[in-house]
């Protein structure tokens, strides 16, 4: 067999060795190095990162295959990797002092072997072309999530949260591959090419239609779509915060890619008839009951939860858009999301490591006491809520733009519909900003001082905040990239 | 690019707040206001000269100053701008408001936040009166909207919450459908083949598909008609109004309202003719409405801000009614009554604050015989009330009476009908204006503590003379502005309707 | 001629406003009243050169070869161009009416201005507070007032005629502080406007149809240029009601458009002259100084709808129906104002009731003017007699302001007998009251001759009903003016001083007036004012039957008056007890006020504006409300969903898998 | 017909996994579930596409990612049992609305 084509695999290669160097660092290094393994882990993913984005070192600058077809690899997709990458190096600068605190200095190292292990799984999720490789990486990328979710083993709601997590992971897994073997039993073959036009011969049954449901349900488990969100509160405000925040943007955008390659490879020639409307539903109720439920939270990072159960809402219009643009506008918005959420995170971690609040009315005057913080969160919440100048505005108004580009007037109802609800969105989102701005009661939260890697992770996402939108560059980057991608050719 | 003198409108306000993030006290914080505003009026009427000198010259290309520079290219979207007559009109008027404003707010609390907001907003504003691209108009429209949350939740009084999270979620509301209309026009912005656009210049020639204009152009009016206060959609105003800080009423009625006016002729009407021309009856019907019920709703108020909140919903409902007459004269006035509508409720509000930082009430059973205690507020107020209710020599009489004889030029009966239901409206003014003068300035004084108080200091005389200035000028010499105006008018808007 | 003097007559009082508005505050009393003296001096002296320039210099832009008078526009400036055709100017016509105004205007206007230096200052000469500010509005109404009357288009009327209102409105209430003054100013304003708003559509529908304002062009045929305009023959006259019949001008409510434009015109002066219904707000001006009264309550503004009629007079020929609602308007106004001013005690109101009812003669006058009797006799008469009625109007007024001032209250009860007080102001009102009630050879005498010689030419019926009228004003007037000066001796209130004649400068006011309302009724007016520029020789073809009947009826009211009046004496208290229900109701004026009252606060505040108002706030707001309220009543219901129990949620997760599949299914089927 | 084993498998699974309180009871259930997904496959591949061996290769895997999960699955239930002292699911209640 010839070797060389695993140099196809440049960025999962990159993580693995990154992966390897970690554990034989923490395995071998004495205990007292164990406090430079964060700085460590991150610096070496962010090489790897850096690396990814010149096409002749690791990304790829055109398409590619290998393992006769199961794996793939094209500009956009390395792109993808790249905004995965840059989110991962985000989270942890953002966990360092998390992770540096001494009650997680046996653990330290599984932290970040895990976290690695996932961002593996979530690469090979995205460059699989054989349904079999897609669910190693799957479930790579879901199962490692549950023993980090369960992190903090002396607490109670992080045990729950795990606990909760596996069962409905494992149950949707098993779902998702009784699809699979629908469709194996359809099409014949796990690779996409092969099924591509078997549905492109067959018509329409009930298996076949079953078989996307299980496929979209199994997907909605990570992208936490109603009704399939359900663990995502729970699991959200009961694990650790660097998790949570990891949870979700990195594998939540992953998810969404990964949904999109397999519904344009696999499904594309049932969009019309079958999977349009089964999304066209599941987005409508995944805004708003995510909304609705974000309505009412105190704990932020419940709270961010249903944001983000929402904004997965918003990430599938991109989805369903199926064309180029409203694909480059979900990559789009998927990086902008990073950054906004993990803004947000990067606040909340702050101010619960230095004081263990983390409920909303906890933040009243916390524009008095440490206002550099609270404009962040204000930032962060503005974005989100899609405020220009801020680059969740350009984001929405991309993804918004991309749909419409479909054409139908049914998307025109949707983007409405998805519009209306950006109202209620903006109302939670202002009721963050009014905790920490208008609210007159007295600061719950004493002023104190952010570490340094805090701070950084917290420039790092503002400064994306700012320029991810105003600076054109990226989008029609995104936009080029993904008119380059040989998967262009699949959607409309 | 910055050869382009508009592009200054939006640079200077940045420039401002970059000056403001050094500020390290308030007198800083003032210098930069006082200085920046100064600046951007000057402007303005520098590009008042420049464009009469182009006119003058026989320029007649509909937008002067043009200049475009690509954003994102993938999408056709440009940092467009350029300038046509009430584009000139409305960056005056905005500057004028600006410069006032920041004189009335001379002593507020948290001067650096509150003129970081405040600057932010204004670039809203100006960078929406110069773009002629859509994207960047929306964009800089909504820039406009935000910041208004946190000036009034900050600096309001009263319900300050529940109005400053009203009035920011039903604008949003607007700008929801708004959106959805603006990328409707961009994706028939184009004849099949051609690449699609989102400038406006480049729309209005090719034209949309009127089955789509019949689905665009409520979208869109409605949109700009809820900050325009349109009835149903009005009830922000008062509440938001009601609870804003003195400098943001003033903003806000002043330039924040015009916004939606100019949006609606801007982009609804401007681009989509036909549809207006057929379903202008609709929202004759509401702006009608409006008109007559903003001013008896008006009439029975009893706290100065609503009062002036309600008589700003049937003023700007004028202005909306005669922009739907579509011809010449009566749009014309539409954009004068802004101008007028803008200066003289910014007067009123700029009053009402300094009237009620000295007597800590608004409420106009609370206070009377004022013109005793504090002769210049009240012979101002005087002077705002008259030109509020149509008095010759100030704005009001001019922009109402161009108004009324254009909408009335109209052929259809049913306009013309509609157009005497609205001219009743300059009864009820006088009645409602009347009576907070008689209940508030005149007659004995209602309490005794208000002996104390003290007249007006000497930016409140600033800002308060600047504007009466402005209001007596388009009063007395409406032909220079009407000029102004009417040029955009010019027919070849509405050679689609053959008017 | 040149425009110099028409720009001064009207730029001087306007700098003086601004000069005194602006700068009063700072300079002295004496100074700021000097000044305004000193400015209405100059603009009287140019207004009689201007009025004497047209009238007698002959030259042919202000007479023609056939010695009729036209109308010259001095300067006529662009000042708002709505279209090409339909433009506001600010300009200056000059035509026998407006000329004439000129010298009204101005005469009083000075009258007032020298009899307020005396008048606004206390027994110790200190001066009120504000006179400066009072100086200032005379300035700012004698400014648009001239304005008014040398309109040259019927949009520059409007603009001068919205400026009056308002500076009436502030002199109106210039004692800011008596909440009686308030409530007045307040009353006048409004009702005006409203008013106003039927002149406003007037205008809006005569220009919709005409496409012009001007009144050159609206009067005559739309003729180009500006000469020959008053001679308005028929063919030209048709050609004007052909536009209106051409236009396929739809008929309303059985009144062809013409009509009702020039109805709703009329409104407008009706409002500003008072005439019933829009009558309410005259009485309570009074509030305002009493030379106020004297200059706009009875000499200028409220003749400013005589003269916008006598304006468009060549139109409402066109239109009989609007003359003959004109004329019915006046008639009652003149009888209800005669009857009710008998009946009041407050000595202003008696003259504003008599004003009232003195503009419904010269209403009445212009109704029943047609150009074949007498070649529209009506229409000199009128104007003849807002003439002579400013004049004696005035001097009355000014008259009972020395009473007030001497006496300190408008109450008779206060006064009586103050003949030997006050011997001057006693004489000048006397030749005053012999002035109105048309004792000849007072000028009154004359103007009201006219006035009923031309009611007979049109109707008997009139011609009897005005001239009971008019022996009604001679007993209301005399009734009035023995009891102030007889009645019964003058009793000084113990701690003051015995009644006593006023200054110079009030005095003097008073007796030239009094001259003029001597003999101007021998100023052969019909020589300088008719209704189409001929002049016509009244004198020539005077009807002595018709004078011999009024100064009979006169003489015969004065007389009861006198027997009624003269001495204390039961007689009066007898005549109030023989119809008590009459003098009830006239006493309270009919009731108008209280009719008002509750049409405005019963039924447009509370059941209007009220409703309006909750509407607003419960409805309207109440559904924007009702969305919030909505979603957070859907965020509470939909809680159950995320009940925290896993089994729960994978039953959700199954449910929406398969209902996915099976709907999706069903509709595939 | 070839379907029924497997989905009556499922069902059982799902009706366990719904009905148990134990934790170690749901986790039987789940096997049951995944294990009716390798029959699937196993079915299929011998009957309807016997040519190629994707499916059993495709069981071969899923068995081991099952005994994975169930792994890590025992893994956490141990630990929430020291921290909880039970494994009653519907006492998993904390964490809700």
């Amino acid at each position: 067999m010839d070797y060389s084509q695993f140099l196809v695999m440049k960025q999962e290669l990159a993580v693995l060795v990154v992966f390897l160097l970690v554990f034989l660092y923490d395995t071998f290094m004495p205990r007292g190095a164990g406090k430079a393994l964060p700085a460590f882990t991150t610096v070496l993913l962010l090489l790897a990162t850096a690396a990814g984005f010149c096409p002749d070192c690791l990304g790829s600058s055109c398409s590619a295959e290998a393992f006769a077809g199961m794996y793939a690899t094209s500009p956009i997709i390395s792109a993808i990797k790249n905004i995965l990458n840059i989110g991962a190096v985000i989270v942890l600068i953002q966990s360092v002092s998390w992770a540096g605190s001494d009650d997680m200095r046996i653990r330290r190292g599984e932290f970040y072997e895990l976290l690695l292990v996932t961002l593996f799984g979530m690469y090979l999720m995205i460059s699989a072309r054989h349904f079999l490789l897609f669910v190693i990486g799957l479930e790579c990328a879901s199962l490692p999530l549950a023993a980090m979710v369960a992190f903090d083993k002396s607490r109670y709601e992080s045990n729950e949260a795990a606990v909760k997590y596996i069962l409905t992971a494992v149950f949707s897994s098993a779902v998702f591959m009784m699809g699979l073997s629908f469709v194996y039993a359809l099409g014949g073959s796990l690779y996409f090419s092969d099924l591509y036009l078997a549905m492109a011969g067959g018509g329409i049954s009930l298996m076949l239609v079953l078989a996307i449901a299980f496929v979209i349900a199994g997907m909605g488990f990570k992208l936490s779509l109603v009704p399939f969100h359900l663990w995502t509160a729970d699991v959200y405000q009961g694990a650790p915060t660097s998790v949570t925040s990891y949870l979700s943007v990195i594998s939540k955008g992953s998810a969404a890619f990964a949904f999109l390659v397999i519904m344009a490879q696999v499904f594309g020639t049932c969009y019309a008839e079958v999977w349009e409307w089964m999304l066209y539903a599941i987005i409508i109720v995944t805004i708003t009951v995510g909304n609705l439920f974000a309505m009412r939270q105190n704990n932020m990072k419940r709270f961010l939860a249903f944001s983000s159960i929402s904004q997965a809402g918003y990430i599938m219009l991109g989805v369903i858009g199926f064309n180029t643009m409203s694909m480059a506008a979900m990559m789009y918005y998927i990086l902008v999301y990073i950054f906004s959420n993990l803004a947000a995170f990067g606040v909340i971690g702050a101010i619960e490591r230095a004081t263990g609040k983390i409920d909303m009315s906890d933040y009243c005057g916390l524009s008095k006491t440490n206002p550099r913080l609270a404009l962040c969160m204000m930032l962060a919440m503005f974005s989100l809520a899609g405020i220009p100048p801020f680059a969740g505005f350009f984001s929405k108004f991309f993804i918004f733009t991309g749909a419409i580009n479909q054409g139908s007037v049914a998307i025109y109802v949707l983007v409405l519909i998805a519009l209306i609800n950006t109202i209620i969105s903006l109302y939670y989102y202002l009721l963050v900003v009014k905790a920490m701005y208008i609210n007159p009661d007295k600061p719950v939260v004493q002023p104190f001082k952010s570490t340094c890697s805090e701070r950084l992770g917290l420039w790092i996402t503002v400064a994306g905040i700012l320029l991810l939108g105003l600076a054109s560059c990226v989008y029609t980057w995104l936009l080029n990239t993904s008119f380059l991608s040989n998967f262009a050719a699949y959607l409309m | 690019m910055f050869s382009n003198i508009l592009i200054w409108f939006v640079v200077i306000p940045l420039l401002m707040l970059a000056g403001l993030g050094l500020c390290r006290d308030v007198k800083q914080v003032r210098a930069v206001a006082v200085a920046g505003s100064t600046a951007l009026i000057a402007l303005s009427v520098k590009l008042l000269v420049d464009y009469l000198a182009l006119r003058a010259a026989g320029d007649t290309a509909p937008m002067l100053f043009l200049g475009s520079w690509t954003w994102f290219a993938p999408l056709n979207i440009n940092l467009a701008v350029g300038v046509d007559g009430i584009s000139v009109a409305m960056i005056l008027l905005s500057s004028i408001i600006l410069f006032t404003g920041s004189f009335a707010s001379w002593q507020v609390p948290q001067p650096k936040a509150f003129f970081l907001w405040l600057i932010l907003l204004s670039t809203g504003v100006f960078g929406f009166f110069i773009s002629i691209d859509l994207f960047t108009m929306f964009m800089f429209y909504e820039v406009a909207l935000i910041p208004m949350y946190l000036l009034i939740g900050v600096w309001g009084t009263g319900r300050k919450e529940y109005s400053a999270m009203k009035l920011t979620l039903m604008l949003m509301g607007g700008s929801a459908f708004l959106m959805l209309g603006l990328i409707g026009i961009y994706y028939h912005s184009a004849p099949a083949g051609q690449p699609l656009t989102w400038n406006i210049l480049e729309i209005v020639n090719n034209t949309i598909d009127p089955g789509w204009q019949r689905f665009l152009f409520p979208m869109t009016f409605v949109g700009f008609g809820v900050l325009g206060a349109m009835f149903p959609f009005h009830t922000w105003s008062p509440d938001g109004h009601a609870c804003a800080p003195t400098a943001v009423s003033m903003l806000h009625a002043g330039v924040l309202m015009k916004l939606g006016g100019y949006g609606c002729f801007r982009v609804a009407i401007y681009l989509m003719p036909q549809a207006a021309n057929e379903l202008a009856w609709i929202f004759l019907i509401l702006t009608g409405i409006s008109v007559v019920y903003g001013a008896f709703s008006a009439c029975v108020q009893t706290d100065l801000k609503y009062i002036n909140a309600y008589s700003s919903v049937s003023h700007c409902g004028l202005v909306l009614f005669a922009i739907l007459m579509l011809n010449t004269t009566a749009m014309t006035g539409a954009i004068m009554q802004m101008l007028s509508h803008g200066l003289m409720t910014a007067l009123f509000f700029a009053l009402i604050g300094m009237i009620y930082g000295r007597t800590h009430t608004r409420d106009i059973t609370k206070m009377g015989g004022l013109m005793r205690i504090m002769p210049y507020l009240c012979v101002c107020y005087v002077i705002a009330g008259m030109a509020s209710l149509g008095l010759p020599g100030l704005s009001g009489f001019v922009a109402e009476m161009t108004i009324f004889v254009g909408s009335f030029q109209h052929a259809d009966m049913f306009h013309r009908v509609f157009t005497i239901v609205a001219c009743c409206s300059i009864v009820i003014t006088a009645v409602y204006i009347l009576r907070v003068v008689g209940k508030l300035l005149f007659g004995p004084v209602y309490d005794k503590h208000h002996l104390e108080l003290t007249d007006a200091t000497w930016w409140e005389r600033f800002s308060t003379v600047g504007l009466i200035v402005s209001v007596a000028a388009i009063g007395c010499f409406p032909n220079f502005f009407s000029n102004l105006i009417k040029f955009t008018f010019s027919p070849e808007i509405f050679k689609v309707l053959g008017m | 001629m040149d425009a110099t003097l028409p720009i001064l007559i009207l730029a001087i009082p306007l700098g003086m406003f601004l000069v005194l508005g602006l700068a009063g505050c700072k300079m002295s009393h004496k100074m700021a009243g000097v000044l305004g003296c000193l400015g209405m001096g100059t603009t009287l002296v140019l207004a009689y050169t201007t009025a004497f320039t047209y009238f007698f210099s002959g030259s042919p832009e202000f007479v023609n070869a056939a010695g009729e008078r036209l109308q010259a526009v001095i300067f006529n400036h662009t000042w708002l161009a709505f279209t090409d055709k339909l433009v506001i100017r600010l300009g200056f016509l000059l035509d026998p009416i407006s000329a004439m105004m000129l010298v009204v205007i101005t005469t009083i206007s000075f009258m007032v201005h020298l009899y307020s230096m005396g008048y606004m200052r206390d027994h110790h000469g200190v001066y009120e507070r504000g006179f400066q500010r009072f100086y200032a509005f005379l300035s700012l109404f004698s400014f648009s007032m001239l304005g008014l009357v040398v309109a040259t288009n019927i949009f520059q009327m409007y603009i001068f005629w919205e400026l009056v209102g308002a500076s009436s409105y502030l002199l109106i209430g210039f004692y800011y502080v008596k909440p009686s003054a308030v409530s007045a100013s307040k009353k006048a304003f409004i009702v005006t406007r409203f008013a106003d708003l039927g002149f406003l559509i007037g205008i809006l529908i005569l220009s919709y149809y005409t496409g012009t304002f001007n009144f050159t062009e609206l009067t005559s045929a739309p003729v180009e240029g500006m000469a020959d305009v008053f001679n308005v023959s028929e063919t030209t006259a048709l050609s004007v009601k052909s536009i209106f019949e051409s236009s396929a001008t739809p008929v309303f409510l059985g009144g062809s458009v013409l009509t009702w434009a020039l109805v709703l015109i009329f409104m407008g002066g009706m409002g500003k002259s008072a005439m019933l219904p829009l009558h309410i707000w005259l009485p309570d001006a009074m509030e305002g100084p009493t030379p106020v009264s004297a200059l706009i309550h009875a000499a200028t503004m409220v003749v400013a709808g005589v003269y916008l009629v006598a304006r468009l007079f060549p139109l409402y020929l066109m239109e009989v129906t609007a003359l003959e609602f004109v004329t019915w308007v006046g008639a009652f106004t003149a009888l209800y104002a005669a009857i009710v001013a008998c009946t009041q005690i407050d000595i202003k109101r008696v003259l504003a009731f008599s004003t009232i009812s003195q503009i419904a003669f010269m209403m009445v006058s212009l109704g029943v003017a047609r150009p074949e009797f007498h070649h529209g006799l009506g229409y000199m008469a009128s104007m003849f007699h807002l003439f002579t009625h400013a004049m004696f109007k005035a001097l009355l007024f000014l008259g009972a302001g020395a009473l007030i001032h001497a006496i300190g209250s408008n109450d008779y009860t206060a006064m009586h007998g103050l003949r030997k007080y006050m011997p001057v102001t006693h004489w000048t009102f006397l030749i005053g009251c012999l002035a109105i009630a048309g004792i000849i050879p007072f000028s009154g005498f004359f103007s009201k001759d006219e006035i009923l010689s031309s009611c007979l030419g049109n109707s008997t019926f009139i011609y009897i009903w005005m001239s009971l009228v008019a022996g009604l004003t001679a007993f209301y007037m005399f009734r009035l003016y023995y009891l102030i000066f007889w009645w019964k001796e003058h009793k000084i209130p113990e701690g003051h001083h015995a009644p006593h004649d006023q200054p110079w400068t009030m005095s003097l006011p008073l007796v030239i007036l009094a001259a003029i309302s001597l003999v101007a009724g021998f100023i052969p007016f019909g020589k300088f004012v008719t209704w189409n520029g001929h002049p016509y020789d009244f004198m020539a073809h005077f009807d002595w039957s018709v004078a011999a009947v009024s100064l009979c009826v006169a003489i015969v009211a004065i007389v009861l008056a006198t027997a009624m009046y003269r001495k204390e004496n039961p007689l009066p208290d007898k005549f109030r007890a023989a119809l008590p229900r009459l003098w009830e109701w006239a006493h309270h004026r009919f009731y108008w006020d209280e009719l008002y009252l509750f049409i405005t606060h019963k039924i447009i505040f509370d059941r209007i504006c009220r409703p309006i108002a909750w509407f607003d706030r419960h409805i309207i707001d109440g559904t924007m409300d009702a969305f919030a309220t909505v979603t957070h009543a859907a965020s509470r219901a939909i809680r159950p969903l995320q009940s925290g129990q896993v089994q729960l949620y994978v039953w959700w997760y199954l449910l929406g898998a398969l209902a996915l599949g099976g709907i999706t299914m069903l509709c595939l089927l | 017909m070839l379907l029924v084993p497997a989905m009556i498998m499922f069902c059982c699974g799902v009706y366990g996994f719904i009905t148990r309180r134990n934790m170690i009871a749901i986790l039987i259930s789940l096997e049951l579930m995944l294990n009716a997904v390798d029959i699937n496959f196993a079915v299929f591949n011998r009957y309807l596409w016997p040519e190629a061996t994707e499916g059993m290769f495709f069981t071969l895997f899923a068995i081991a990612i099952a005994a994975a999960e169930t792994a890590l699955a025992i893994a956490i239930i141990i630990n929430l049992y020291r921290s909880a002292k039970n494994i009653d699911v519907r006492d998993l209640n904390k964490l809700k609305y």
